[in-house]
């Protein structure tokens, strides 16, 4: 059974390590501030003890005051997995840090993302859209896009 | 490419084939041989029954496309709450039978029939008394296991395979 | 050769469009290959010819009005989209379903897991040039699993049996004798099968070796099902992650160790026995009883986000769906196997000839519903 | 057919003389390539629709047999697309150029005693120098439909041919060596038994070549579906198409005449008349090909010429130079003892080849 590692554990155990970088835990994730997101990222992905290996999934969520980009990752060695996520309030021009350097993985769902949702990732080889076609007016995954 | 084996593997490959070609295909010539569907076939074409009807509009609230449109009206004279219009845009349905399972009065049913296909678009939404059943267009046994039992037992392809061989 | 060699004959690359119409891109794929005569240099993936935006209709379905469009997604296995998308809901509202429902649903699962294999293969031989006799001696054994399919739901593909705390509907009383009498039969169409192309050397020249993937390389890419496993990633949620009821039965996980395409069309004929074998014990354990939890038609989970995944036949296929407590997801998002599966595509190809780069494609086996969304 | 045509049909008492002998030839020639064509996409589509557990087309005309003709006229009917970048006088040339030289194979393929259109004493050399020329018109397609796929197709095909005409003519030439001429009517007269027996090896060499030569699966490169789309006829429509068509049938016919004449006796079998016997082994050679394009899949492009220069090429020299000194050294042996002799030697050559033989360069760094 792949195991859940709570929040606010590892939360305390990353703000040992990169203090003031986590914004807010609960039981089932914790929020990273997107300035150290990658610091945090590399720790999760190297560190003994974690070795966070495997990026399930990428997505951002719309919340309208800010946007929300999960990321869950899964250790295939410990058969663990955590949700940490990162906000931008910047509504105009969100930009969060790409993990392709970390997990290759992410690097057509951040495209996604970018695509459907309008964040940018910086540092991401090619960030151009997917899904939609080239000037297409808007991105259809936020809450106020209108068709 | 390497003959490892000589092209044994190659040779019994062709044996499968060839096996084939003695066995009897598996196809069959769809106009002149038909198949009996499946008993809860969702076939492309709702069938709705306006005595069973209260106009209650779940099936339009369920229906993820929004396909059904129903209008109600009061009927004075008889002091009853009667469906004016019942108004099914099949080129929209996607067969996916949500409305059925929802309906509480058992009103609606999916089509048992297929080769229903219309020349026209207009023709594709229906009304009223396009909907009621009639021989052309059957009700199938989809979330109505009563007619379900009364229809004629589907065609298997396991069955047919099992019983050539023998 | 070595690449100085090969560069004194002063070629030059061209680009090639393979797709969107293609014969074997499986849908509407695209790439942009980049060719030194027939040897692939670069490629690059364009998506997008199939997007529905299935994610942005999910907020605007109600939670069930949202399970005839999961269908949509990967549509060769929509059981198993129908699964995950029930279970991200169910872990979402906390609804436990009921004995009988959890076994139907696994017997669904691996029968669409046959379907899916029986198409993979099938198509991936014909990509290997084998021209139509594997993919319809495939198509032939994926028809009697359909037939069970449209007994059962009404439907041939586009099935919409999963219901959030349960199934639709119970089956029918012929199935269970259709199921074994399948059960007897197709062990040995699958030895057939072995016997038509497993020793074939022309095969075996075309995809041993070809198409390595790298344990490391699969895991960073996020590379799961049989893909993975080919690669000697062994992970296989059913064992790893275990949902619904699988843990109660027996079966193994094929590994590959070489990662190359013939590895990947060897754990896919592997898994289909494994799936066999999980088939021949539900059936014996299978109980009676109801099929489905009382859920409300239209549920309004709890404030909150859940994800739950689940071993689709391509790989980890997975539901991220927050709740605002309304009738509708406030967001839905899909975890696509095929699309991040195509991540590693790239590398793969590079350097080998066209001819490889189709059976290469062939061999990671996506879905274009899947991928586009 | 003429039953007292002489043997030579250098045709003396002809009415006419050699002028109406050309002619009825030459019609005969062109109305037996198309039945023939006809007979045997029927026997592909129904064979390997039945090897498929499938039915095949059977609608039209009893059995189908009338399927080929109802293609043809649609294929006909059809709209003549010409892409706006193409050389559109190569493009229009290809086809031609393609078709003819198949059907001058046809003349000096002899349809029982005698019964052919020139029988050259150089007839097999003249077999191999016109079938190449097949392979401009296939080139021409490929180059001036100005698409990327017709021209991989097309480069594919003439790399293909240009090694594979090695093996063919190697093993051509003991068969040669075994008849002692090079009149396909003389080597027919020479098989006493038929030469498959007496070169087995040649035999093999000569149909895996020859399969290649005319792009038949295993060795369907040129327009490998799944991978060119549809090779150098990519952009090619209606009566050119069919053209197409009909030269990849054709070839597959002119072949198989081939075959059956030099290695299952061409014309010669009992109770049946000799035509007969010679479409009848058409069609078994023609299966013979169905079957395994039914079951195998496609070589790669390295593959296919490693095949010819490692595999095929040094055994057609081996066996040329075993043919020669069989020749040469007991010109009068028994032929059963030179059968199971040679039976033996291919077998021995083969696995040893398979032993050592690996091909293929498999990826490249970039």
């Amino acid at each position: 059974m792949t195991v859940a590692l709570s929040g606010q554990e590892l939360a305390k155990r990353i703000e040992e390590k990169f203090p003031g970088s986590i914004e807010e835990s609960s039981r089932d994730s914790l929020v990273v501030k997107a300035g150290s997101l990658l610091d945090v990222a590399a720790h999760l992905k190297d560190a003994e003890g974690l070795k966070f290996d495997y990026l399930n999934y990428v997505t951002a969520v719309d919340y309208f005051s800010y946007f929300e980009v999960v990321y869950q990752v899964t250790s295939l060695e410990h058969n663990q997995t955590v949700i940490f996520k990162t906000r931008c309030h910047d509504r105009e021009n969100p930009t969060v840090p790409s993990v392709t350097g970390l997990w290759q993985g992410a690097d057509f769902q951040e495209r996604e993302i970018y695509d459907l949702m309008g964040i940018t990732f910086e540092g991401h080889p090619n960030l151009k859209r997917i899904l939609l076609w080239d000037g297409f007016p808007g991105h259809p995954l936020r809450k106020d896009f209108q068709p | 490419m390497k003959f490892e084996r000589y092209g044994i593997g190659i040779i019994k490959g062709m044996t499968v084939t060839i096996r084939h070609l003695l066995r009897h295909p598996t196809v069959n010539q769809f106009p002149e041989q038909r198949l009996n569907v499946s008993r809860r076939t969702r076939g492309n074409e709702l069938i709705w029954s306006r005595e069973k009807c209260t106009g209650c509009a779940t099936c339009a609230k369920t229906c993820p496309q929004g396909a059904i449109e129903i209008v109600t009206a009061t009927n004075a004279e008889n002091n009853k709450y009667e469906v004016e219009t019942y108004r099914v845009d099949t080129g929209y349905c996607i067969q996916c039978g949500l409305c059925v399972e929802a309906c509480p009065y058992d009103a609606v049913f999916m089509g048992y029939s297929y080769e229903r296909a219309k020349y026209r678009r207009g023709e594709l939404v229906q009304t009223n008394d396009e909907l009621l059943e009639s021989p052309e267009r059957p009700a199938s046994g989809y979330y109505h296991p009563d007619i379900a039992g009364k229809l004629p037992v589907q065609t298997l392809l396991v069955d047919k395979i099992v019983e050539k061989r023998k | 050769m070595t690449t100085t060699e090969l560069m004194t004959l002063k070629t030059e690359p061209f680009v090639l469009n393979f797709g969107p119409l293609h014969p074997s891109t499986h849908g509407v794929y695209r790439m942009r290959a980049t060719l030194d005569g027939e040897v692939v240099l670069d490629i690059e993936p364009v998506f997008g010819y199939l997007h529905r935006g299935i994610e942005k209709l999910a907020e605007e379905r109600t939670y069930t009005g949202f399970i005839p469009l999961t269908d949509r997604l990967d549509y060769i296995c929509p059981m198993s989209n129908n699964l995950a998308y029930c279970l991200a809901v169910e872990k979402l509202a906390g609804i436990r379903v009921p004995e009988r429902a959890e076994y139907l649903r696994v017997i669904m699962a691996e029968l669409q897991r046959l379907v899916n294999h029986f198409i993979a293969v099938g198509t991936f031989l014909n990509d290997c040039g084998a021209f139509m006799t594997p993919v319809v001696y495939m198509l032939r054994e994926r028809e009697k699993i359909l037939d069970m399919f449209d007994m059962v739901c009404g439907q041939r593909l586009t099935y919409n049996y999963m219901r959030i705390g349960g199934v639709g509907q119970d089956i029918p009383e012929e199935f269970l004798p259709a199921l074994r009498k399948f059960l007897g039969t197709t062990p040995r169409f699958i030895e057939e099968m072995e016997w038509l192309l497993k020793q074939n050397e022309i095969l075996l020249a075309r995809t041993k070796g070809v198409g390595i993937l790298p344990r490391d390389t699969a895991i960073n890419c996020g590379i799961s099902g049989p893909v993975a496993r080919a690669s000697g990633v062994n992970r296989d949620l059913r064992k790893a992650d275990p949902y619904s009821i699988y843990d109660r039965f027996e079966f193994d996980i094929p590994t590959g160790e070489a990662g190359d395409c013939y590895e990947r069309y060897r754990v896919r004929i592997e898994e289909m026995r494994q799936s066999l074998r999980i088939l021949e014990q539900v059936t014996k354990q299978i109980p009676g009883g109801p099929v489905r939890a009382e859920v409300p038609h239209l549920i309004r989970p709890p404030r909150g986000e859940a994800y739950a995944h689940l071993e689709a036949p391509k790989g980890e296929l997975g539901f991220y769906i927050v709740s605002d407590n309304s009738i509708a997801p406030y967001r839905c998002h899909v975890r696509p196997t095929s699309l991040i599966n195509l991540t590693a595509l790239r590398e793969m190809v590079r350097g080998w000839k066209v001819a490889d780069l189709i059976v290469i494609f062939g061999s990671i086996d996506i879905t274009m519903g899947e991928v586009d969304r | 057919m003429m039953p007292n045509l002489p043997m030579q049909a250098v045709p003396p008492d002809w009415p006419g003389g050699y002028w109406w002998h050309w002619l009825f030839f030459s019609i005969l020639l062109i109305a037996f390539v198309v039945i023939m064509v006809m007979g045997a996409i029927w026997i592909e589509r129904r064979g390997m629709g039945r090897m498929q557990s499938r039915l095949g087309p059977n609608r039209t005309g009893p059995f189908g047999l009338l399927q080929p003709v109802a293609d043809a006229i649609k294929v006909l009917l059809k709209e003549n697309i010409v892409p706006d970048s193409a050389d559109k006088l190569v493009h229009w040339l290809a086809p031609v150029i393609a078709f003819a030289p198949v059907m001058m194979i046809f003349a000096v393929v002899p349809f029982q005693n005698g019964a052919l259109l020139a029988d050259l004493n150089i007839g097999i050399l003249y077999v191999v120098a016109v079938s190449s020329v097949a392979t401009l018109g296939v080139f021409m397609a490929g180059w001036g439909s100005s698409n990327k796929y017709s021209l991989l197709g097309a480069m594919r095909n003439v790399a293909a041919v240009v090694s594979y005409e090695m093996p063919l003519v190697l093993a051509i030439v003991g068969v040669v060596l075994v008849a002692g001429s090079l009149s396909m009517n003389d080597i027919v007269l020479a098989q006493d038994i038929p030469f498959i027996l007496l070169q087995p090896l040649g035999f093999l060499l000569f149909f895996t070549a020859g399969c290649a030569e005319i792009n038949r699966s295993p060795f369907d490169l040129m327009e490998a579906d799944s991978e060119l789309v549809a090779g150098f006829h990519t952009e090619y429509s209606g009566m050119k198409f069919a053209m197409f068509y009909l030269v990849e049938y054709a070839e597959a016919i002119a072949i198989s005449a081939i075959i059956t004449t030099l290695f299952l006796g061409g014309w010669r079998g009992p109770v049946l008349p000799p035509w007969l016997w010679f479409i009848v082994k058409i069609f078994i050679v023609f299966f013979f090909m169905v079957w395994t394009r039914t079951t195998l899949p496609r070589v790669r492009i390295d593959q296919l010429m490693a095949l010819a220069w490692k595999f095929l090429f040094p055994l057609a020299l081996i066996n040329l130079f075993i043919t020669a000194i069989q020749v040469l050294v007991w010109p009068d042996a028994l032929p059963w003892g030179l059968i199971i002799v040679n039976i033996a030697i291919m077998v021995i050559l083969v696995v040893v080849w398979s032993k050592f033989f690996k091909l293929g360069w498999g990826r490249l760094e970039v």
